[in-house]
């Protein structure tokens, strides 16, 4: 009979304790960051898709040989390349990720010895289209340095 | 004994219900037919496979380096300590040493890791006993170990932050410091849970005596990780068979002989703290030094053989079977994964149980249903 | 007599307005409560602070397509929400909002609630049991066995409060308890029942029986989400399923609102007759101390785990039942001995 | 006595004419490359370190049960089951990971081989309830039919798979 009464009194007790921890969180400011008007900044190291880096002139630093291409798991770089006349190295001429199988593992910027790859702090990776997502990195390369007027970086 | 082996039913007075694979409660693709007397289980009977994807057919076709991305995609609550078991047995098998300073920053993420995938854990399962809010709260607390943990390998879920030999790079101060105010806030955290969800009546009323797992059961299933030591077995693979630097850590076991839900519940709390401890010690401790070995081949290529590795993930046991012939992928890679053997001893033990009991009994075994299928 | 029943339908449109609109902005509160006791801002994106949402639900919820699944009792499928939705409608014509404001007087204004709120339990029934599916089926036989088991101990309370207040009336009820929150039933000292130690307790009862009967959290074994998908409301689409919703907030207010009429004196002013002050005895207590009681209720629901169907059942016969009845018995006779 | 002389002990009633004297310890993996397998004895002692394993047990089928029983009464669990493709030899190896719950660490490790074509094996789902699903996997992937157990249908795969993907001439 005393064991009624216990579970009534303790039951009731961790029940008011309850309570009194959800109603101090009521007048606490949320914690939501309210995404489309809000953003949050990228870290440093935020691995987005790949994108190429640009020398000095805005021409890509790779040298087309094709060690992400073979690093990658899934297959989803392709690159060409050509030998111009009279030149020795090799220039890249597409450079196409396909960021529908992209699993973001990052072994192609570790692959690559010529610092001509990095992650991009894209993280707005949303499209209803299925094409958005095959990236014409060397493009993107293009605009980027278009927009910030020459090569930076 | 239940009342359920006491009355032997025929078919006309059952239905089958089945739970899943879209349902509420198990949390993502798996499917459980229950033949049903009233509320009460009479059989049930689990169905896998909804997103098996074959990884161990795809390490047979990539390169070691290629395949480590794959382990995140077991099981993305704990993905750190996946990564940690390839790469072990990968080490292992060819014989590269590890840098100190190195162990230590994967010990750290995979506490750290460890911690967040049990607040998904006690967010998901009070979620399943009808709770909401904790869950909210646990994801806020989670927030702060993705961030801290997006800091430093770049990526929020999937880290594949270990390499063989070391890391994918090295962790810096801002962390460091992050992770002391974590630590310190997660304290203050797990004592406003043991008031919002542990002392609670009717969760108490709800765990205790329900969902029973005996030794024996869990020996002829091979239960491992909490569901075990919930039923009071000693059996931790930090401690029982010792990898990385844990032998030098100062952490207890939380073991519980309650044998039931609630059981399980507290030793996974317990553990929270646990891990807590150890990442203080690491941050105490921390040596310099560098991350990547010095001598690494170039090519992994593990000498003819089988080897073996296992670790212990959030979720218990996973163990690693490599089969080399001496190639460049493996000959065959068999990945052990905790949740498998958990989930397998559902089926007998929740005859005999209510629905709603079974189904908190499913959310105490923490379930990931990639790591199960594989 | 043409004048009364032009009163009667005002006085029906404004109880429904009046339950249409806190239906409505009762599940908006419940949203952005959820989202404070969540640390959470709840909706925001329509209006100002999410203000416009409940109408914008509800134009989506009609937009949608009403599905009736194969093989199920269509006619008694499409009635169910209906009936979920009708009693509460009813139930609010005997409510007392103050001394001046009630639909009609009915001298038997707490059977006629508790005789609709019975006819909610079956709305429940029917729908699980016609929607030819398993959760809802199971669904519907908690919901009857769990009203079941609540309706005892709600009515024995109600008695209490019957037999002290002496009359079956709500608004008799309310008014015997004006000046002052001394008075007010909650109390274990009655004028007319003398120390009664229990009040409080039945207080609680009351409490928790209207959690349990309106299928709230943590009772909500109804609609268990995580065992019963949806529960009955499983194979409702649309304003079906808009309906039981509807429903559902207004059985609240129903619930609220006695609680408010039997325990904390209706519409009295907290401190008693005050000459100069305006407000006295005003509509304005009972709207405040009616949101209160619902603040608790969404409160409860946003903290608590869920029991289970034997656990809710067990609280009924074991606690809920003795308790309420030596409280019945001991006012009983408390009011043989100071009347 | 350690816990690993006691298993080589218990086993040693399986392969009475080989007795203790076929115990080995193996030396570092390079070594062992160089051994023929087939000419190790049945009960293996390996070194842990660079194994990660401690006893490796070859039994034919029909002792398979009796190698579970004793595990079983040694207090050892079940770990996993799997299977490994050797075409060249025309085998299909199946490799049974048992564990222990207490401190005396020893991973036993239990193969027995069955003819590629006809692959047939003994269930332990009588000693090792736990080893329904993991046989139902290997007889998904590999095909092997797990003779007397209770319930052999597709687990992983979908349930008219016909293709058993981890053999080394599955093509997707």
């Amino acid at each position: 009979m005393s064991g009624y009464f216990t579970d009534l009194w303790g039951g009731a007790v961790s029940l008011l304790e309850g309570m009194w921890v959800t109603l101090k969180e009521f007048p606490k400011r949320p914690v939501t960051v309210g995404y489309p008007h809000e953003h949050l900044k990228m870290y440093r190291r935020f691995r987005g898709h790949v994108e190429l880096i640009g020398g000095e002139d805005g021409s890509p630093n790779c040298i087309v040989c094709s060690m992400c291409e073979r690093a990658c798991p899934s297959n989803c770089i392709s690159m060409t390349g050509e030998k111009p006349e009279g030149s020795k190295k090799k220039v890249l001429t597409s450079y196409i990720l396909d960021f529908t199988t992209c699993s973001l593992c990052g072994s192609c910027v570790e692959s690559c010895n010529f610092n001509a790859l990095k992650f991009s702090n894209e993280y707005n990776l949303a499209s209803t289209r299925r094409e958005d997502f095959i990236i014409d990195l060397l493009e993107r390369l293009a605009e980027q340095n278009k927009a910030s007027g020459g090569g930076d970086d | 004994m239940n009342q359920m082996d006491l009355i032997e039913l025929q078919p006309d007075e059952t239905f089958v219900l089945n739970v899943g694979p879209q349902h509420p409660a198990t949390h993502g693709v798996l499917r459980v037919k229950m033949t049903m007397d009233g509320e009460y289980i009479y059989d049930a009977e689990t169905v896998l496979g909804y997103i098996h994807r074959m990884h161990e057919k795809m390490a047979e076709n990539r390169t070691y380096a290629q395949y480590m991305p794959n382990m995140g995609r077991l099981d993305y609550l704990s993905a750190m300590a996946f990564n940690h078991g390839y790469a072990l047995v990968v080490e292992r098998a060819c014989g590269i040493e590890v840098p100190e300073r190195a162990e230590y920053i994967r010990v750290l993420t995979v506490e750290l890791n460890r911690i967040s995938s049990h607040l998904v854990w006690l967010g998901a399962f009070v979620l399943d006993l009808g709770g909401f809010t904790p869950l909210m709260y646990c994801f806020d607390d989670r927030e702060y170990i993705l961030d801290l943990l997006e800091s430093i390998t770049g990526s929020r879920l999937t880290y594949c932050y270990f390499r063989f030999g070391g890391l994918y790079n090295d962790i810096d101060e801002p962390f460091i410091e992050g992770t002391r105010r974590f630590v310190k806030r997660m304290y203050k955290e797990l004592k406003m849970y043991a008031k919002l969800v542990t002392g609670n009546i009717i969760l108490m009323k709800r765990l205790r005596g329900h969902g029973i797992i005996d030794q024996n059961m869990c020996q002829r299933y091979g239960a491992t990780g909490p569901v075990a030591r919930g039923s009071g077995i000693n059996y931790d693979v930090r401690r029982n068979e010792p990898y990385s630097v844990y032998p030098e850590l100062d952490f207890d076991i939380p073991v519980d002989d309650g044998c039931d839900s609630y059981a399980r519940y507290l030793v996974r709390m317990e553990e929270m703290v646990q891990s807590l401890r150890i990442i203080e010690q690491i941050l105490a401790k921390l040596p310099e030094g560098p991350i990547n070995p010095a001598k690494k081949p170039k090519i992994i290529k593990p000498p003819p053989g089988d080897y073996y590795a296992a670790v212990e993930t959030a979720r218990g046991n996973f163990g690693i079977r490599l089969v080399s012939d001496g190639g460049k992928n493996a000959y065959r890679l068999k990945l052990r994964s905790p949740t498998y053997s958990n989930m397998h001893l559902f089926d007998e033990a929740c005859r005999g149980m209510l629905i709603a009991d079974a189904l908190a009994f499913m959310g105490s075994l923490d379930l990931v249903i990639p790591e199960m299928d594989r | 007599m043409e004048l009364s029943l032009l009163n009667a339908f005002i006085a029906v449109f404004i109880a429904i307005a009046f339950v249409g609109a806190n239906a409505a902005y009762l599940v908006w509160w419940e949203r952005k409560g959820a989202g404070f006791f969540q640390r959470r801002p709840g909706p925001t994106e329509n209006g100002p602070w999410g203000l416009l949402q409940p109408p914008l639900d509800g134009i989506k919820l009609m937009t949608k397509q009403l599905l009736i699944p194969g093989g199920v009792d269509k006619a008694i499928f499409m009635v169910a929400p209906v009936l979920a939705m009708f009693p509460a409608l009813v139930s609010f014509v005997t409510i007392p909002f103050s001394s001046s404001i009630q639909a009609h007087t009915i001298e038997v204004g707490v059977l006629l609630i508790f005789a609709f709120a019975a006819l909610g339990s079956m709305s429940l029934l029917v729908a699980g049991w016609s929607s030819r599916n398993k959760y809802a089926m199971i669904s519907s036989i908690r919901a009857v066995s769990q009203t079941v088991a609540y309706e005892i101990p709600l009515l024995i309370t109600t008695i209490t409060v019957v037999l002290i207040a002496g009359s079956l009336e709500l608004s008799e009820i309310a008014a015997a308890q004006m000046g002052g929150i001394w008075n007010w039933y909650i109390w274990p000292f009655q004028k007319s029942a003398g120390f009664n130690i229990f009040m409080p307790i039945s207080f609680m009862i009351m409490f928790i029986c209207s959690v349990a009967e309106t299928n709230r959290a943590p009772f909500d074994l109804g609609e268990a989400e995580s065992e019963l998908v949806a529960g009955f409301h499983t194979e409702y689409s649309s304003m079906g399923f808009g309906l039981f919703f509807m429903g559902e907030y207004a059985n609240i207010v129903i619930g609220a609102c006695l609680i408010t009429i039997l325990f904390l004196g209706g519409w009295a002013c907290p401190f008693g007759d005050l000459g100069f002050f305006p407000f006295t005895h005003h509509v304005g207590w009972f709207l405040l101390k009616l949101y209160l009681i619902i603040f608790v209720f969404v409160w409860i629901r946003w903290t608590f785990p869920r029991t289970t169907i034997y656990g809710l059942l067990n609280l009924s016969w074991q606690y809920m039942i003795p308790l309420s009845l030596f409280n019945l018995l001991l006012t009983a006779a408390l009011i043989k001995v100071f009347a | 006595m350690s816990i690993l002389e006691k298993t080589i002990q218990a086993f040693a009633e399986l392969f009475p004419e080989e007795a203790a004297a076929t115990v080995a310890v193996d030396g570092t993996a390079e070594e062992q490359t160089e051994k023929d397998s087939e000419a190790e004895g049945p009960v293996v002692a390996r070194d842990y370190a660079t194994r990660g394993f401690h006893l490796d047990i070859g039994v034919a089928p029909d002792q398979l049960v009796r190698a579970a029983e004793i595990l079983f009464a040694l207090d050892y669990f079940i770990e996993s089951i799997t299977g490994v493709d050797w075409p060249k030899e025309k085998q299909i190896e199946a490799v049974y990971d048992f564990c222990r719950y207490d401190f005396d660490l020893c991973r036993v490790v239990v193969r027995t081989r069955t003819p590629r074509d006809e692959p047939r094996l003994p269930t332990i789902t009588g000693i090792y309830t736990g080893a329904n699903w993991h046989e139902r996997e290997t007889h998904d992937f590999f095909g092997v039919v797990f003779d007397g157990h209770p319930n052999l249908i597709p687990l992983l795969l979908p349930e008219d798979a016909d293709f058993h993907p981890l053999l080394k001439d599955f093509t997707a």
